[in-house]
């Protein structure tokens, strides 16, 4: 099992994602450069958090030019599976791979603390190892996370059950108050209609050492290895 | 080939949130601004653009903001080639 | 290497000429300006006199405070680099370093917050990581006015700028603020405070320094290219802030957050790859300071081509690209014949390189303009013949009154018959309450070793591959250094160490920014020398010597100076994460110590300000013996398992402290607390009396723990119990009782600065305003 | 009373550092634009605004920018009264 994870100009996720990989997935984990032409075989892709390129004019929007790019929409074109997180949702977003769009908190702030959400679907390959319904804590850290999307899309979502995270209470109720960003509809993560590709805005890479505060991220993970070794 | 200066206005689409334009809307109340109504805040991107026409510098723009200055799903986009920047 | 000329440099086209009023426009005194002409033999030209003035101003040549500054201890056994340097160094063992320093941008920020906060934190960085230390955390000292007080709406325009401008900047390069200070007091008003302090790890052997040798190595300048961004900012950072100057506004400088996280990654690579010798941040006064300091340091010259300097702007003057402040600029001594591996690997990062210029063998300052000689300096007296001063020091007679004021003077109010009441004024007041709506605008768990982050004591960063943790903290009571600089000094070092502590930590080693005001004023300079006769005392019984800082004066508004506020940010190692202590209750049924003895002192306190609008009296008194004795054993019962939660006795006293312990972690908890010391309730529960900390511990731990403090002699008292989650918080003295739900106190606690800046225009302004340049 | 559109349009002052611009600059350069020239990105602010006068809508708007819309040291702005919107 080999896992990528990009390296943009001003990723600072990248290290994180590496290390949870070779932690909680027990998996080889390469760097991947965004000016490389080839995936170098690895079995699944992240795009991990941070500032790609500034985050000037809008976060991923210059990113999503990389040479890496093609190579990772052709790969999830053949159903690899590729995950981002924070920035790389935003990445994902902009380069057309998820809908919708991520903008400005509603609060104008940057958030940073542990949040709440909760599974809306166990599926492979990234979220088999957790139960519908489960609530997890795991940091989110961003200026811009605010999901938005047209009516239609958020339906759409929502009836294929590709709605992956939602921002909740501790008890798992989904309030205006768990909101942590201000998403529509709490939206913290989705997938595409495969499956394969997912976004979210809270950091599973963050919560895998308990030590640290939460060891709720590494199910992502889990799940993804799970998948691997089956697939 | 001349020079133009061209000038991109990207603003939030209809109907999608813009945190910010409420929030200054607030802003301005709270400051005792009286008749404001509606508030939008949007980004204005100016380049010196060369190209042989003003219809060239155009298109090129337009296709600049649907490649990249412009979120096809949050923002409009609209753009200006001013006179010719005299260089 | 080009060749050394001997002739004199000419004026340039355009210079102004050199009168009296131009060199006093530069900051520099009559006999001042003697000496340049006796170091040159000749008058300077306007491109040399601007380059004194950088390099004598106090930012750079530390006029003032140099004869001070060498007071400071500055030597242990696990000290590797001491003040001099980009950053200090030590040494905790497996082979591992760790570079920290402070640094100030009060005058960038009162004039832009937003830009002068990130500049400021971009500045500390690059200081970092030239060590060859990749940062690991960013913590920040902030002081501002007041918040409720009539210049509250600058104040929260301020506070949302500069928290904006920290965050972002930090957010952006990836690196973790992890923790810091706010204050706000009227002291502070039109001249705040911006310190921060970074902390990076390193292998002991990647070690690299500031220096320019090997004759014949090629001078670069890496990264942005100079623009004429703060032109005189150092000189500017070291002159009083006027309605004058105010109007002035110069160029400020830009953060560019992205450019400094790919030289960021660029650095490290370059100092792995073996080719280059010596690597400086372009700080304040830039090329200037960047290139005359690591020659000095290596006692050669420097040859450099001004042409070659990459601008960003036509027809820079030599003056202007030698002064500039363009931030996100490196300077880099190579290895001759590596510059092509130099830049193949800035070319990764999509950075570029230029040589300007050599290392010579002439020891003198050589700057050239198309080969055409601008500036010949003799490098060394530059650097080191910077004049110093030891000036007049004589402390105002109404401070020295206001220390005699005694707690027997006060008229209690009438709503202080329930001491509740005073208690929600206290945790309502902002320099007491939750400073989360600042921190949470912080990353501070990317990088993931952040093991306790902001709202504890002090911040713990684990190293990898060990079982071993760093703490930090950032900490200054400036009320105290006014009423008694030399105890406010030793206060501030006092608390650093007892924040570390309290978190599982063995103090090792400081970094201090003395925030001034006009040394030239003999109450400022009072209070300066005393401050640091403070520090020094302290630092020398709690074995934490000085390994670097920061020094700003003239931090003054047209109402007088500032508090002084001499900044301590320190490092303390954890053996093992399993020590690891947090400020909160933990569990139900625990018992809560007291360490330490309480006493009847009120002077200086938040209580005295909040409640009665009062700044007087002494500061607390301090034994250092006292302080160090409780320390060693406070770090011997958590090394030895004995300690659930420990949290010192800082501002708002025993109460708040209490209270803090009781709100934060899995709480709110209630407390059930009697204290029977025969004491006036205020003072017992709202005095700030020192050398106190308050924790807790299971039911089976607590006679060996009051048993090991018995035999070190400190102080403890067994004084109650932690209540269940969400009860009450109750608090006992012989004739007064504090009770209130634990989550009303809770409320109160955490609301008190949002809502002072939800839906505030200026937070809206501030947010907005970063929009144009950064994310 | 009469109900105007302003657009106050906020731009980066000219000399000091627009790493944004810089960075679309570079951007629209590899997406394999040519001719492209200086780039700033600025800030566009639309509202709606009733006031007595054109003019005293102007006045109005320039207050805010004072206030809350520009940033006096780094940035610079413009205020453009459109007609009048029809409502
Ligand atoms: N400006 C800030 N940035 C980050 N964290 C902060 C800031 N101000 C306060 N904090 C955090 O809030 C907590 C309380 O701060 P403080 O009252 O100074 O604690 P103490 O009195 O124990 O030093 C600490 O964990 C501190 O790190
Ligand atoms: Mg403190």
């Amino acid at each position: 099992m080999r896992i990528g994870v990009v390296t943009f100009p001003g990723s600072n996720c990248d290290y994180d994602c590496y290390k949870a990989v070779q932690e909680a997935l027990g998996a080889e984990a390469v760097f991947l450069w965004h000016k490389d032409h080839d995936l170098g075989g690895v079995d699944a892709v992240f795009l991990p958090g941070g500032f790609s390129y500034g985050d000037y004019l809008r976060a991923g929007a210059i990113a999503r030019f990389s040479p890496i790019m093609r190579e990772v929409r052709e790969f999830a074109e053949r159903g690899g599976p590729v995950a981002g997180i924070c920035n790389g949702f935003q990445i994902l977003c902009e380069a057309g791979m998820l809908p919708g769009a991520l903008i400005r908190n509603r609060s104008l702030r940057f958030i940073s603390r542990p949040v709440h959400i909760r599974v809306e679907a166990s599926r492979p390959p990234f979220t088999s190892a957790y139960r519908e319904g489960q609530v997890l804590t795991i940091p989110v850290a961003h200026g811009e996370g605010c999901y938005v999307a047209d009516d239609e899309t958020l339906d759409r979502l929502e009836g294929e059950g590709l709605v992956a995270f939602r921002y909740c209470d501790a008890a798992g109720e989904i309030t205006p108050e768990a909101n942590a960003n201000g998403s529509e509809r709490n939206i913290a993560g989705i997938v595409n209609e495969r499956g394969n590709v997912l976004g979210m805005m809270p950091h599973p890479e963050r919560a895998v050492d308990p030590l640290l505060g939460s060891g709720d991220g590494a199910g992502l993970f889990r799940s993804l290895a799970e998948w691997l070794v089956t697939a | 080939m001349s020079e133009y200066r061209v000038e991109v206005r990207v603003v939030p689409r209809e109907g999608i949130l813009d945190p910010q334009g409420k929030a200054v809307a607030g802003a301005l109340k709270s400051l005792g601004f009286g008749g404001v109504g509606e508030v939008h805040v949007g980004r204005l991107v100016t380049l010196g653009l060369s190209a042989d026409s003003a219809e060239a510098a155009e298109t090129a723009a337009t296709e600049m903001c649907r490649q990249l200055l412009a979120n096809p799903v949050t923002e409009d986009f609209e753009v200006r080639v001013l006179e010719a920047a005299g260089r | 290497m080009s060749e050394f000329t001997a002739d004199a440099p000419l004026p340039r086209a355009g210079d102004p000429a050199i009168t009296p009023a131009l060199v006093d426009e530069h900051g520099l005194s009559g006999d001042e300006y003697e000496s340049i002409l006796a170091i040159l033999g000749r008058e300077p030209t306007f491109t040399e006199l601007g380059v004194f003035s950088a390099m004598w101003s106090e930012h750079c040549g530390y006029k003032n405070s140099k004869p001070l500054l060498r007071t400071l201890p500055t030597t242990a056994p696990w000290v590797l680099q001491g003040p001099g340097e980009n950053a200090g160094v030590i040494d905790v063992g497996d082979g591992l370093a760790i570079a920290f320093k402070v640094e100030s941008h009060n005058h960038p920020s009162a004039v832009e917050p937003y830009q002068g906060a990130a500049t400021g934190v971009g500045g500390i960085l690059r200081d970092v990581f030239t060590m060859g230390a990749r940062p690991v955390a960013v913590l920040d000292s902030l002081r501002f006015g007041e918040i409720d007080g009539p210049e509250g709406g600058r104040v929260r325009y301020l506070l949302a700028g500069v928290v904006k401008g920290i965050g972002d900047y930090g957010n952006c390069v990836g690196i973790p603020t992890v923790g810091g200070e706010v204050y706000f007091d009227s002291a502070y008003e039109g001249n705040p405070l911006v310190n921060a302090m970074a902390i990076g790890v390193l292998k002991k052997e990647e070690l690299i320094k500031g220096v320019a040798e090997g004759v014949g190595n090629p001078i670069m300048a890496v990264g942005s290219k100079t623009g004429r961004d703060g032109i005189h900012g150092a000189t500017f950072a070291s002159a009083e802030l006027t309605e004058e100057n105010q109007k002035k506004r110069p160029q400020v400088q830009v953060g560019d957050p992205f450019t400094e996280k790919l030289l960021l990654e660029a650095s490290l690579e370059l100092i792995r790859s073996g080719h280059i010798v010596g690597i400086q941040d372009m700080g304040a006064a830039g090329l200037v300071s960047s290139s005359t300091e690591m020659a000095a340091r290596s006692g050669t010259g420097v040859d450099i081509e001004i042409t070659d300097v990459p601008v960003r702007e036509p027809g820079m003057t030599p003056y202007e690209i030698l002064l500039s402040e363009t931030q996100e600029r490196m300077l880099v001594v190579a290895k001759r014949g590596h510059e092509d591996d130099v830049r193949a690997i800035l070319a990764r990062w999509d950075l570029d390189a230029a040589t300007i210029g050599w290392v010579t063998d002439t020891g003198r300052y050589l700057v050239r303009e198309n080969g055409r000689v601008v500036v010949d300096i003799p490098g060394e007296p530059l650097v080191d013949a910077c004049p110093t001063y030891t000036r007049e020091g004589r402390e105002s007679p109404e401070i020295a009154r206001l220390r005699e004021w005694t707690p027997a003077e006060l008229r209690p109010r009438p709503e202080e018959a329930d001491p509740t009441w005073t208690l929600r004024q206290l945790l309502d007041a902002p320099t007491i309450a939750s400073k989360r709506w600042i921190y949470e605008q912080y990353d501070s768990t990317v990088r993931t070793n952040t093991v306790v982050g902001p709202g504890s004591d002090a911040a713990v960063i684990r190293l990898r591959g060990t079982r071993k943790a760093i703490a930090a903290t950032i900490d200054c009571n400036g009320r105290y250094a006014y009423l008694n600089p030399r105890r406010g000094g030793r206060i501030a070092v006092a608390e650093a160490a007892r924040n570390l502590v309290c978190s599982g930590a063995r103090p090792l080693a400081v970094t201090d920014n003395l925030n001034f005001g006009n040394p030239l004023k003999p109450e400022v300079y009072h209070q300066l020398s005393e401050a640091v006769r403070g520090i020094a005392e302290a630092c020398t019984v709690l074995q934490t010597p000085v390994t670097g800082g920061n020094v700003s004066l003239y931090n003054e508004n047209p109402r007088g100076a500032i508090y002084p506020t001499p900044t301590i940010g320190m490092v303390g190692l954890i053996e093992d994460v399993a020590h690891v202590t947090r400020s909160h209750f933990e569990a139900e049924g625990d018992v809560i110590v007291l360490l330490g003895g309480n006493t009847g002192e009120l002077g200086g306190s938040e209580y005295l300000k909040v409640i009665h609008g009062l700044v007087t009296g002494d500061a607390p008194a301090i034994d250092l013996a006292v302080e160090a004795a409780l320390q060693h054993s406070l770090l011997e019962a958590i090394r030895a398992g004995l300690v659930r939660s420990a949290h010192d006795c800082a501002e708002g006293g025993l109460a708040v402290a209490l209270a803090e312990s009781a709100i934060g972690g899995g709480g709110p908890f209630g407390v059930e607390v009697d204290l029977d010391d025969d004491l006036p309730t205020a003072a017992l529960l709202f005095g700030e009396a020192q050398s106190r900390v308050a924790v807790s511990c299971t039911h089976a731990s607590v006679d060996a723990l009051l048993d090991l403090m018995r035999r070190r002699g400190v102080p403890a008292a067994r004084i109650g119990r932690v209540g269940p989650a969400g009860g009450e918080f109750v608090v006992r003295t012989r004739s007064g009782e504090i009770r209130a739900p634990s989550a009303e106190l809770a409320r109160i606690y955490e609301s008190a600065i949002p809502r002072r800046m939800e839906g505030a225009p200026q937070a809206v302004d501030a947010a907005l305003q970063s929009e144009v340049s950064l994310p």
